[in-house]
């Protein structure tokens, strides 16, 4: 009987993660701030596979500037640089599908398990690669 | 059922009044427009009105290549993110004539049936919450968290997979992974007769789901619907038995009725649950079958992504791809040309577009308070177009772009605020 | 079903009124392959309502779906059906196609035989400008009521794509 | 005189504050239990606060279709009935402020009355949501108001011989004598059946799963709700507070009066603390009790299911537990 449910619930602990903080602060951007000063603790994300499909990384040095990847992707994510022969991803715009991954026939490509990349500005320096 | 008397739009009488639901209705998650013309509580005429999420999917798909397509397929809908690249894949590999390694067919059948039980999951979270059962709701969506969480482990991603490519399929199951999909299965497995007794025990969802919204057996078949829906009603279709592929072809797979829990097809709600549920236990079977019996082999039969480029360049033909998606099937037709990297035609066909139809002997005759858990009962999938919108504030229609609505809304909050 | 079986009842029904055929032979199953058939038909717009109402009186069709081709002068439609459903490898897709120029642009309509047709065939209207004679209701489905751009019809991509790209500009950046 | 008149206005403004703010809290419990009896983590104690203030500084729309006063009046019409209850009714052990202006039939009247502005303030909104929803309110209250009258009469009928010479209407007399330990066997069966109808009309009362139809937020988006925002919506939501703390304390008054200070004999102001800290405990039990374990545990009935339940079975087992009490004084 799903009564019975509730009232183990009722004692139990939330299935719910409480990420980033339980509740609303007063003021987010001064958590924030604290946050990075190091003097408050938020509670992490549940843990994620090694094998997660996040952020992509690009080894510049072993890109031969192929474009296999442009072809592929599919939310023309990635700038070709003619003069250094080489590639920008612009992550804002990225799918997370990893198919550049898989085309680039050297490797230069590979996933990372990073997720958390909600910023206000879509050309800051943490959603530009290479 | 009188042909003629079956439309999109049917009208009652003059005493009667219309209560528009939607595009925003908490009842609805995704935008659709329903009209309803009442008598009292009583439905006596509906006109349906989708599109408002149309985003021109088939027209952007003609217009780049194959592998981009297959990501744009799997955006379709989040919850079949595996249903419209299976059935995607299959009708370019048929047109191309490309073969799949066994290997890949049971990965393909694996994460497909797995997206099976986690979307009839979400499907019976959101009839209870129609129901105002919010409670079931919850307690449904936490058990599905484990087939989400065994999704991300095996494919990377909690939705939008990315598992199957033209020729095979992109990610292994290891044997290390193995384990894991059984602990989940395991898990559900103990789970099961808590759910059917959770929904169909429960006196107060058998009174709200309980010969509300009945399509009927002959109605199913006239209105070509699909999946759960029609099977609901008794009818016994199902793609993975009636024309298999893939790794169904391997197994003997049933398609599930209300017979199988033992009463008389009605075609009601509280029938939509009983398949659906039991789909749950039958996707529990199927994963175990191919988890036992997943041939050893490669994962593609073109592995290297410029030689799958190549060949899909060069092929020349037509073919149909067909899938079972939890909410039913999934067609797609694909025309390929020589020489041509980007599908010529290219026509989806998602569930919910054979279950509209459905929709409206559904309503008939039903009470408002039934509206919501109808309109929930053929689980919509309402994945179609654009960014316009369509406003009418006292003079003609007009369509506004998106910068239009930012500095309208500005204009509000500047009104409010100053 | 034996696709066999649907072609001789329908060449018996109507002879050389179908223009072409033919049978696609598809091996399914990794341990113990076995054969699905995919079976194509050509028909005339005027033998197409015959058709379908043949198919419905013997078969018990499930209609997919209308695919539409623009090939320049003229549109191919294909009528996707499946017939044999309820057991296992009963079934076979069985698709219709029919071609329509575009100067004598209408087809006649199959909801008196299908009434789940209706979905599809409207869709067929607001994407191509079909007319479908004898629909019952030919309101535009997908799209806003007042678009008149026909997206999928290849000689008006001009107009298509200049109202896409009014819809889809990037906020910022013109593309 | 001006001094009793001075100390009534300033108890008046306790008990009007102190009512608001208790049901303020106890709606906190509702929303924070709930969501740990579903799972969840659910919002802090305090949120009905954040929400009342938030809602106070929202604009006030008023649709275009609305008639514009009934719409404006209406919320504060609903707001003034429920703190009106405050008065008549016995809170924490004191005997009501306005105890001996009015009775039992005046509490019934009044407690229909936020129901009857809701219903008018959603005729008033012009939208077909809030119209269907008064609609289903209309239905609703024909429904459950007659198996209330009928308990609330049938406990003070039955009253009416056991404590002769006493205005047995006035909910303190009725408070200061529970009927309990005064009636037979047959007169404790009718009155667990009486009791039994008070509970299930609670939640109704108080327009909760899974009698909140006329509110139904996945059928008619909030409906006698639908239009209303800001402050009339605020006072709406006080008035819904109010009126829970008052239900409950109807129930306590006709069934659990005890306290505690007179069994541990502590007389007194610690007594008096004892005691309202006792009621505030019972109040929380019976909320718990008839409103949040009901609301989590089943789905949304619909009216007319609801209608059926509240006219056979609900009016039935009242009128029995009016026979059997009535039997009761002839035995």
């Amino acid at each position: 009987m799903i009564i019975g449910t509730l009232f183990k619930q009722l004692f139990g602990k939330p299935a719910t993660n409480p990420f980033p903080v339980k509740y609303m602060p007063r003021s987010v951007t001064a958590l924030l701030e604290k946050v990075g000063a190091g003097k408050a603790a938020i509670n992490p994300p549940i843990p994620v596979p090694s094998d997660l499909r996040g952020k992509i990384a690009y080894d510049r040095d072993k890109c031969i500037g192929c474009q296999i990847c442009i072809r592929v992707c599919p939310a023309n994510v990635i700038e070709f640089l003619p003069e250094e022969k080489k590639i920008r991803m612009y992550v804002a715009r990225c799918t997370f599908c990893a198919q550049c991954v898989d085309a680039c026939p050297v490797g230069a490509l590979s996933t990372t398990d990073e997720f958390l990349l909600a910023d206000t500005d879509r050309f800051s320096e943490n959603l530009v690669v290479g | 059922m009188n042909n003629e008397s079956i439309s999109l739009q049917i009208r009652g009488g003059a005493t009667c009044y219309s209560v528009p639901i939607g595009p925003v209705h908490p009842a609805l998650k995704e935008p659709i427009r329903f009209e309803f013309n009442l008598d009292g509580e009583r439905i006596v005429g509906v006109d349906i009105k989708p599109g408002f999420a149309h985003r021109g999917i088939e027209y952007m798909g003609m217009r780049r290549n194959l592998i981009k397509v297959l990501y744009l397929a799997e955006r379709i809908c989040g919850i079949c993110s595996i249903s419209h690249p299976l059935a995607l894949t299959q009708a370019v590999e048929n047109a191309a004539g490309i073969e799949v390694p066994p290997r890949a067919q049971y990965i393909r059948a694996i994460i497909g049936e797995l997206e099976r039980i986690h979307s009839h999951l979400l499907w019976a979270g959101v009839g209870a919450h129609e129901l105002g059962f919010d409670t079931l709701l919850h307690l449904t969506w936490k058990v599905r968290e484990k087939s989400m969480d065994l999704l991300e482990q095996l494919t990377g991603n909690r939705v939008d997979y990315a598992i199957p490519i033209f020729s095979g399929v992109r990610r292994d199951i290891p044997d290390e992974k193995a384990h894991l999909a059984y602990e989940a299965l395991d898990y559900y497995r103990g789970l099961l007769d808590k759910m059917i007794d959770a929904y169909l025990h429960d006196k107060s969802v058998e009174m709200r789901t309980r010969n509300v919204g009945v399509l009927s057996y002959d109605d199913a078949i006239a209105l070509c619907a699909v999946g759960p829906t029609a099977r609901a009603s008794g009818v016994k279709k199902d793609v993975r038995q009636d024309m298999p592929y893939l790794a169904y072809a391997d197994m003997e797979i049933k398609a599930i009725t209300p017979e199988d829990f033992g009463t008389e097809p009605i075609g009601d709600v509280y029938d939509n649950i009983i398949v659906r549920l039991l789909e749950v236990a039958q996707s529990i079977e199927i994963i175990e079958y191919c988890l036992e019996n997943m041939p050893k082999g490669e994962l593609m039969s073109i592995p290297k992504i410029p030689a799958l480029l190549a060949a899909l360049k060069k092929a020349e033909g037509e073919g149909i791809g067909r899938h079972e998606a939890p909410r039913g099937e999934v067609f797609h037709y694909v025309r390929l040309e020589e020489g041509i990297e980007e599908p010529v035609v290219w026509k989806v066909k998602a569930p919910t577009y054979n279950n509209l139809m459905a929709w409206i002997p559904k309503f008939m005759g039903e009470e408002i308070a039934d509206i919501p858990i109808i309109a929930a009962s053929i689980d919509p999938c309402v994945c179609c177009m654009d960014r316009v919108h369509l406003v009418d504030r006292g003079g003609e229609p007009s369509v506004k772009v998106k910068d239009e609505l930012v500095r309208l809304s500005r204009e509000k909050t500047r009104r409010i605020c100053g | 079903m034996i696709p066999e079986e649907i072609l001789a009842s329908f060449r018996d029904a109507f002879g050389e009124r179908i223009v072409n055929e033919r049978t696609i032979e598809r091996k399914v199953g990794t341990v113990e392959p076995r054969s699905v058939y995919d079976v194509w038909i050509e028909v005339d717009r005027e033998t197409l309502h015959d058709a379908v109402e043949h198919l419905c009186r013997h078969f018990n069709p499930h209609l997919s779906v209308i695919s539409g081709d623009d090939l320049g002068e003229k549109v191919a439609f294909n009528y996707h059906f499946a017939t044999g459903w309820g057991e296992r490898y009963g079934e076979a897709t069985f698709t219709i196609r029919t071609f329509v120029p575009k100067d004598d642009f209408r087809v006649p309509t199959i909801t008196d035989l299908l009434p789940g047709a209706q979905t599809s065939e409207r869709e067929k209207i607001e994407f191509f400008g079909l007319t479908v004679d004898g629909i019952p209701d030919d309101r535009n489905l997908f799209l806003p009521e007042d678009m008149t751009i026909h997206p999928w019809r290849k000689d008006l991509e001009e107009e298509t794509s200049k109202e896409v790209r009014r819809t889809v500009k990037w906020e910022g950046r013109d593309e | 005189m001006t001094a009793t008149l001075v100390s009534s206005i300033w108890q008046g403004v306790i008990i009007l504050f102190g009512g608001a703010l208790l049901g303020m809290v106890y709606k906190g419990f509702d929303r924070k239990l709930a969501a740990q009896m579903q799972g969840r983590i659910g919002p802090p104690l305090r949120q009905p606060f954040y929400d009342v203030i938030k809602l106070m500084i929202k604009e006030n729309v008023v649709p275009d279709h609305a008639v514009g006063w009934l719409y404006n009046l209406m919320p504060i019409a609903a707001l003034v009935a429920a703190a009106t209850l405050l008065f008549y009714i016995p809170l924490g052990g004191f005997a009501p402020l306005l105890g001996g202006y009015g009775d039992l039939i005046l509490i019934l009247y009044l407690l229909a009355v936020p129901s009857l502005a809701m219903m008018v303030g959603g005729f008033a909104a012009g939208s077909p949501y809030a119209t269907v929803g008064a609609q289903r309110e209309m239905v609703m209250l024909m429904a459950y108001e007659f198996p209330l009258a009928v308990t609330l009469v049938s406990i003070a009928w039955r009253a009416s011989y056991l404590v002769p010479g006493q205005p047995v209407f006035s909910l303190s007399v009725l408070a200061a004598h529970p009927l309990w330990g005064a009636v037979g066997p047959l007169g404790v069966i009718g009155l667990v059946l009486l009791f039994g109808a008070l509970f299930i009309v609670t939640p109704a009362e108080l327009t909760k799963i899974p009698f909140d139809i006329p509110e139904a937020e996945t059928e008619i988006a909030g409906g006698l709700l639908a239009e209303y925002s800001g402050r009339n919506l605020a006072m709406f939501y006080l008035a819904d507070a109010v009126k829970m703390v008052v239900m409950a304390s109807l129930i306590i008054a006709l069934f659990f009066p005890y306290g505690l200070a007179s069994i541990f004999g502590i007389g007194g102001g610690w007594g008096s603390l004892l005691d309202v800290m006792f009621y505030l405990v019972k109040v929380f039990v019976v909320i718990f009790a008839a409103v949040i374990t009901v609301r989590v545990g089943f789905a949304r009935l619909k009216i007319d299911q609801v209608t059926r339940l509240f006219w056979l079975p609900v009016t039935g087992a009242a009128l029995l537990g009016l026979l059997l009490l009535a039997l009761d004084g002839i035995v």
